[in-house]
């Protein structure tokens, strides 16, 4: 590996002077289960890792009714996974931070920092844009917020400039009869980064959908918000018909590619059969809240 | 852990001893190979070829010999120019001057991973960054990357000096063609009511064991060399350096470490010349060990192949005939197992007409090793699998075709002599009692499959010492590097014959000069050959431990004998009480000193080993992923010595079968340049997705090992990809003829079934 | 006499006959009996004094591990075969 | 070569300071610097667990963290499961069960099941599966390891201790 700087600072403000001293010379380090690999590999050469688990904003996990979910961009998956106010309130989103990678990597993994490394597979990401999360950004010009559909640009590039931190993302507070789901394929049942990953939010008015929402992992450059899909839903019933339409939707709109994980064709007939499922999924999770 | 075993005259074998070497591993002490480290030491790094063909046209060494800390880089114009011939080497055989070219590349790349210099520095992290600042200039050559691309007219050609001598003197990729016939294949193809033709592709699989390869090399000032290193075989680590190295053997010690897995793929060297080579040029200890990525790209895995299989049978589930054309890659290099793939594909069946015609083909992709029974899985995944289809074809249960069709004593082998007592039969009536496959399996997308393996299992030479101790114990060494609990049972072989309790025995692995020559772990042979010769060993020691009783009664040792570790006159006499071995200890020094029981064999009497497999599955048939729901093996072990490490052979070999049937490949660009690197793509089962396995152990005793040993460690392998394909076609009724059986390969033939079906019942409409 | 079975690609040596009645006590004694019927044939089979690396030889169902130096007896059968790793011979 | 810092930390109970640059990570640091080889190194990318060891309890591949990091950590490795001579009964059934092989993925497999053990006293076939999904073995088809931790739990149910709270 080559040879770098270490920081630990132990506030934002801290952090955000070293992240704007070093500009694009700095990364963040939270878990390091990516970071890590890509500085052995040469993907990624920063001369200063600026290790952000020791910020308050960024370990916090606060959750209210009324204003939603506040989750720090440090927050390790496990403590989200064994959170029971995550799993009741957003099952879908724990589930996905409960099955990226091995538990040796979800100990140390974060969901920030899932979303940050900008993969287009990463698991998290689909659930969170399911749940309509904004991701909150500290900088060198003070903050703003950018909806999480929007947050990875490119396959390992994201929206954050230099200088910039992932602070938070914030996600609303479910609404009633509302739940969500992700489901991932794998060839493996563990350890596989996902061939395909959709995310889903349903709203229930009575036997209707009132909203849902979907999001795709693994199909294109980048995480999508399928919102033709999301949308042909509304007001229907989540029958046979509404599912295959939201299906096939969701599969047009994916863009994905050939390689070692499966090919584009069996890339596009999943992710139409993970959205069906996601789907029955959030709905039958909805009906009971 | 259901066993068959019956435990007859034995006391300690077919027990379930504690392995000595338990307590070391368990608690972090035990020493692999990358574990060692010596004052001074020095870290190596290879730099490795980003090209799948390209002639090397320049490299340039010195601004990565400026980089501080770096104390030296070798490149293939530091090593001399090795014997081209072909020399046995465990299960392989190897070339030591394709070897030599192997481990430095000289005016070629092969692979992408080809090893190209390699450099010292006081930091792996500086060697690391030194290898960025070497310069190597290509001219890059279109690759050949699989047997039909390397076959066809005008392919690209790897190795100039490889000539074709069947079809005049031409440069060819065929660095073999190997055929084996009998009788009258045509004519047994016009006996027969069914016929089943098909191809298949298997893909490019590694052993996968978790320790990378490493090696510590010592260069002393006197010319001898020591060697640090996790293998298979250390005096093959040892003959094979001195060759690579142009020094005599007697120049090198090689230490063999504890090894984490090797499955084959330790039975060949890499890195052990280069710490040698680095080592004498800098003076100092040097240790080099690969990461993943360099495992994947530039060790030795198994070949994928091409295989067509055709056969016939009669109505009444007669196999009459077979056809077979098998092309395997061999790797940058001549010798993939494609010889042993032709001789293991129809050996459980006794066929009166059959060809086979197998040819190794060099490709441009790493130089294939021994993988647990070289060249048996992929080809038993075709043959097993048209033996299925025969079965259903005439409505026969696969098992009863194969008990029908199987070998037994006196059937001829394919390549001629016949079998000495087997056990194939017995293993498939093994699972046709079983209550796995007497148990019904109901429920959408299941299926049950079954399959059998066969392997030759190999002889070889080995060395035993047996020291009988001051104290009445006694230490066995041997020179068998220990993969999977070996030792325990040179020590329950060593306690069985000279009646000690097995706690009483400590089992060593000695080193080249410590223990005399002895061949590589693998083959299966370790309990077999070495057994042998620790059982030779502790019956030599038995032998003088009854002398030295007769010295002290003044008696014929013929009169003496020696059960259950005590000695005693065969008829009583006044005043010469039996003595305990132990008491017989404090007399050694007085009756003639020490007592060491010794032996070696090159063995005879290998026992061939067959295992018949029974898994069920459930298909997702929308994605084409595949779950095991049961498995199941039953394998003729001969006489299992310690059952529990037995069943472990059985076991992980299921595992390994599972993983390369269902989603192990290498995945190669257009451009030849491995994709998969790590273990996060190439795709080993992990815990959850195996289902615990059953074992059912068959003893037909080995008649040429006196213990009855056949070897275990490597057909349970063979049986798991055509068991899954068989059960696969039962869930959801697609013959798979790929491995892997990946889940869009088994989508893909899933809607071409249901698209063919749906275009049917459309025109019957 | 032994009897020595000829492997498939070496019959064109044996007007492709398989099984050939031979003379000798062991292996090479029976190659040059071989070699002294048919003419060339040796060269396959043999390396200096030895069997070719890439050779192996069973003498009544027994993989010898005395290579050219492997006894043979009056009534054995004695097949030649590829040494199980096989690979290229120069 | 960057600038090597103090890390001050507690492995296996005992209060450890060492020197490291920041681009060494943990495992180098307990391996290299530390001689703890007990930890062993597959693939350093966090897909083969055998380098786990227990960072505040929890599991980790200690390939994927910074030695720099453990700063003020209390870190568990193979080398500290046992009670000087007395084994975990992790250990002890594993030996019984003949759980391992080669026994490379050996260590930290039984890192990852005493963090299993530690939380859920009672696992499942399921569960035990679930928590050593990181952990890759090639030689035994996970077989004999499933049974020894399901044992192992049994054993620690009806009194068997670990040695030390891991």
């Amino acid at each position: 590996m080559h040879a770098f700087n270490y920081e630990s600072p132990s506030t934002l403000a801290d952090a955000l002077k070293l992240m704007k001293a070093h500009g694009e010379k700095a990364r963040p380090l939270c878990g390091g289960t990516d970071l890590l690999i890509q500085m052995r590999a040469g993907v990624r050469q920063p001369e200063f890792v600026v290790d952000i688990k020791k910020i308050k904003e960024l370990r916090e996990l606060k959750f209210s009714a009324r204003a939603g979910l506040r989750l720090g961009a440090a927050v390790s998956c496990i403590d989200i996974a064994e959170n029971e106010e995550m799993r009741r309130n957003y099952p879908g989103l724990t589930e996905a931070a409960h099955l990226i990678g091995s538990l040796q990597i979800q100990n140390r993994a974060s969901v920030g920092g899932n979303l940050c490394n900008g993969s287009p597979a990463a698991d998290s990401t689909p659930a969170l844009i399911a749940l309509k999360a904004r991701a909150r950004i500290a900088g060198p010009r003070g903050e703003r917020e950018v909806p999480v559909e929007e947050f990875v640009v490119s396959p390992g590039r994201t929206v954050l400039k230099p200088g910039e931190l992932l602070v938070q993302l914030l996600i609303p507070a479910p609404a009633p009869h509302s739940s969500d789901a992700y489901l991932r394929f794998i060839p493996r049942n563990e350890m596989d980064i996902a061939v395909v990953g959709v995310g889903a939010s349903v709203t229930l008015d009575g036997d209707k959908v009132k909203a849902a929402r979907i999001g795709l992992g693994a199909v294109a450059a980048t995480p999508l918000f399928a919102q033709k899909a999301s949308e042909s839903l509304a007001g229907k019933k989540l029958d046979d018909a509404a599912l295959e339409t939201a299906a096939r939707l969701a599969s047009e709109a994916s863009s994905p590619i050939d390689d070692m994980r499966g090919t584009a064709e069996y890339r596009r007939h999943v992710t139409g059969v993970l959205t069906r499922r996601v789907l029955t999924i959030a709905a039958e999770r909805a009906r009971k809240r | 852990m259901e066993a068959t075993t019956s435990n007859g005259k034995f006391k300690v074998i077919g027990t379930r001893p504690i392995r000595h070497d338990g307590i070391d591993k368990v608690i972090g002490r035990a020493k692999y190979g990358a574990d060692y480290a010596f004052p001074g030491m020095l870290f190596g790094k290879v730099l490795r070829s980003p090209h799948a063909h390209a002639r090397i046209k320049s490299i340039k060494t010195d601004k990565a010999l400026k980089l501080p800390g770096v104390k030296a880089v070798v490149t293939a114009a530091d090593l001399p120019e090795a014997a081209n011939r072909l020399e046995q080497a465990g299960e392989m055989a190897i070339n030591p001057h394709y070897l030599s070219m192997n481990i430095l590349a000289r005016d070629k790349v092969l692979y992408d991973g080809h090893a190209i210099a390699a450099v010292a520095a006081t930091s792996p992290h500086i060697a690391e960054e030194a290898l960025k600042l070497i310069e190597v200039d290509y001219e890059v050559l279109e690759p050949a990357m699989t047997v039909d691309a390397a076959m066809k007219p005008g392919a690209p050609i790897l190795l100039p000096d490889l000539r074709n001598r069947e079809e005049g003197d031409k440069q060819t990729n065929v660095a073999q063609h190997y055929q084996f016939k009998r009788g009258d294949v045509e004519a047994g193809f016009r006996a027969a009511d069914y016929v089943v033709e098909r191809e298949f592709n298997t893909a490019m699989v590694h052993q996968g064991y978790i320790e990378p390869h490493n090696a510590v090399g010592i260069y002393n000032a006197d010319g001898q060399a020591t060697i640090y290193c996790s293998t298979q075989g250390a005096f093959d680590v040892r003959s094979l350096s001195a060759q690579v190295l142009g020094v005599p053997v007697g120049k090198i010690k090689v230490v063999p470490a504890e090894i984490g897995g090797g499955f084959g793929g330790k039975t060949t060297i890499y890195l052990e010349p280069l710490s040698v080579l680095l080592s004498k040029k800098t003076g100092h200890p040097v240790k080099l060990v690969m990461t993943r990525s360099e495992v994947l790209r530039a060790s030795g895995p198994t070949s994928g192949s091409k295989i067509k299989v055709k056969m016939g049978a009669t109505r009444d589930g007669k196999i009459v005939a077979a056809q077979v054309w098998m092309a395997y890659e061999a790797g940058a290099f001549p010798g993939s197992p494609v010889g042993a793939g032709a001789m293991t594909i129809l050996a459980p069946y006794t066929i009166e007409n059959l060809q086979i015609d197998a040819y190794d083909v060099v490709v441009n992709r790493p130089k294939t090793a021994a993988y647990r029974a070289p060249g048996a899985s992929n080809a038993a995944m075709a043959s097993e699998t048209v033996i299925d289809e025969l079965a259903e074809k005439c409505g026969i249960d696969p098992l009863d075709l194969r008990i029908q069709n199987g070998v037994k004593e006196g059937s001829p082998q394919v390549v001629g002599p016949p079998f000495r007592r087997i056990g194939f039969i017995e293993t498939c009536e093994a699972i046709k009692n079983s209550d796995h496959y007497k148990s019904p399996l109901s429920g959408p997308y299941r299926g049950r499959g079954v399959a059998s393996g066969f392997w030759f299992n190999a002889g070889m030479q080995s060395s035993a010492t047996v020291n009988i101790h001051t104290d009445g114990t006694a230490s066995v060494v041997t020179g068998s590097p220990d993969i999977g609990g070996s030792r325990a049972s040179m020590a329950m072989i060593t306690a069985e014959v000279l009646g000690l309790p097995v706690t009483d025995v400590r089992p060593l692995v000695a080193d080249t000069d410590s223990i005399g020559h002895t061949d590589v772990t693998g083959g299966s042979r370790v309990t077999f050959a070495t057994g042998m010769a620790v059982y030779e060993a502790a019956q030599d020691a038995a032998r003088q431990l009854r002398e030295r009783a007769a010295k002290v009664w003044e008696v014929k040792p013929e009169d003496v004998e020696l059960h259950d570790g005590v000695l005693s006159l065969k008829e009583k006499a006044e005043g010469k009480a039996p003595m305990t071995i132990k008491e017989m200890a404090t007399k050694l020094a007085r009756t003639g000193g020490p007592i060491i029981g010794r032996a070696s064999v090159n063995a005879r009497g290998v026992g061939p080993a067959f295992a018949t497999t029974c898994v069920d599955v459930e298909v997702d048939p929308d994605t084409g992923k595949v779950q095991i729901l049961r498995c199941t093996i039953a394998q003729d072990v001969g006489k299992a010595i310690h059952p529990s490490y037995v069943e472990g052979q059985m076991q992980g070999g299921t595992a390994q079968g599972i993983g390369w049937g269902l989603n192990e490949e290498y995945f190669y660009d257009q451009k030849g340049i491995l994709r998969n690197t790590g273990l996060l793509d190439y795709r080993m089962p992990t815990c959850l997705d195996l289902p615990l396995i059953e074992t059912i152990l068959v003893e037909v005793p080995n008649p040429g090992h006196p213990l009855g040993v056949r070897g275990v460690g490597e057909v349970s392998i063979v049986p798991p990809p055509a068991a899954l394909a068989n059960a696969i076609y039962r869930a959801v009724g697609v013959r798979m003829t790929e491995t892997p059986m990946s889940p869009p390969r088994l989508l893909k033939a899933i809607l071409k079934k249901r698209a063919a079906e749906e275009t049917q019942s459309a025109a019957a409409d | 006499m032994a009897i020595a079975v000829i492997p498939a690609l070496l019959r064109k040596f044996t007007d492709g006959k398989e099984r050939i009645t031979a003379r000798g006590r062991n292996v090479r004694e029976l190659i040059a009996d071989l070699d002294r019927q048919f003419p060339g044939i040796a060269q396959h089979l043999l390396e200096g004094d030895d069997l070719k690396p890439s050779v192996a030889v069973s003498v009544d169902g027994e993989i010898g591990p005395g290579g050219a130096m492997e006894p043979v007896g009056d009534e054995s059968e004695v097949h030649f075969l590829p040494a199980i790793g096989g690979g290229v011979e120069k | 070569m960057s600038k090597k810092t103090l890390v001050e930390t507690t492995i296996n109970g005992e209060a450890v300071e060492f020197l490291c640059e920041p681009r060494q990570s943990l495992l180098e640091c307990l391996r290299d610097v530390l001689e703890l080889t007990g930890s062993k190194e597959g693939c350093l990318t966090g897909d083969c667990g055998a380098c786990s060891v227990l960072v505040d309890g929890r599991a980790v591949c200690s390939c994927l963290m910074l030695g720099v990091e453990a700063q003020g950590k209390n870190i568990r490795t193979v080398e500290g499961l046992a009670d000087g001579t007395a084994l975990h009964p992790l250990q002890q059934k594993f030996l019984e069960h003949a759980s391992l092989q080669c026994g490379i993925c050996t260590p930290g497999i039984l890192v990852s099941a005493t963090a299993l053990l530690n939380r859920n006293p009672d696992p499942t076939e399921q569960e035990v599966r679930y928590a050593l999904a990181g952990n890759l073995c090639r030689c035994t088809g996970y077989d004999k390891i499933v049974r020894a931790v399901l044992d192992a739990a049994k054993a620690m149910k009806s009194g068997a201790r670990p040695n030390r709270a891991a």
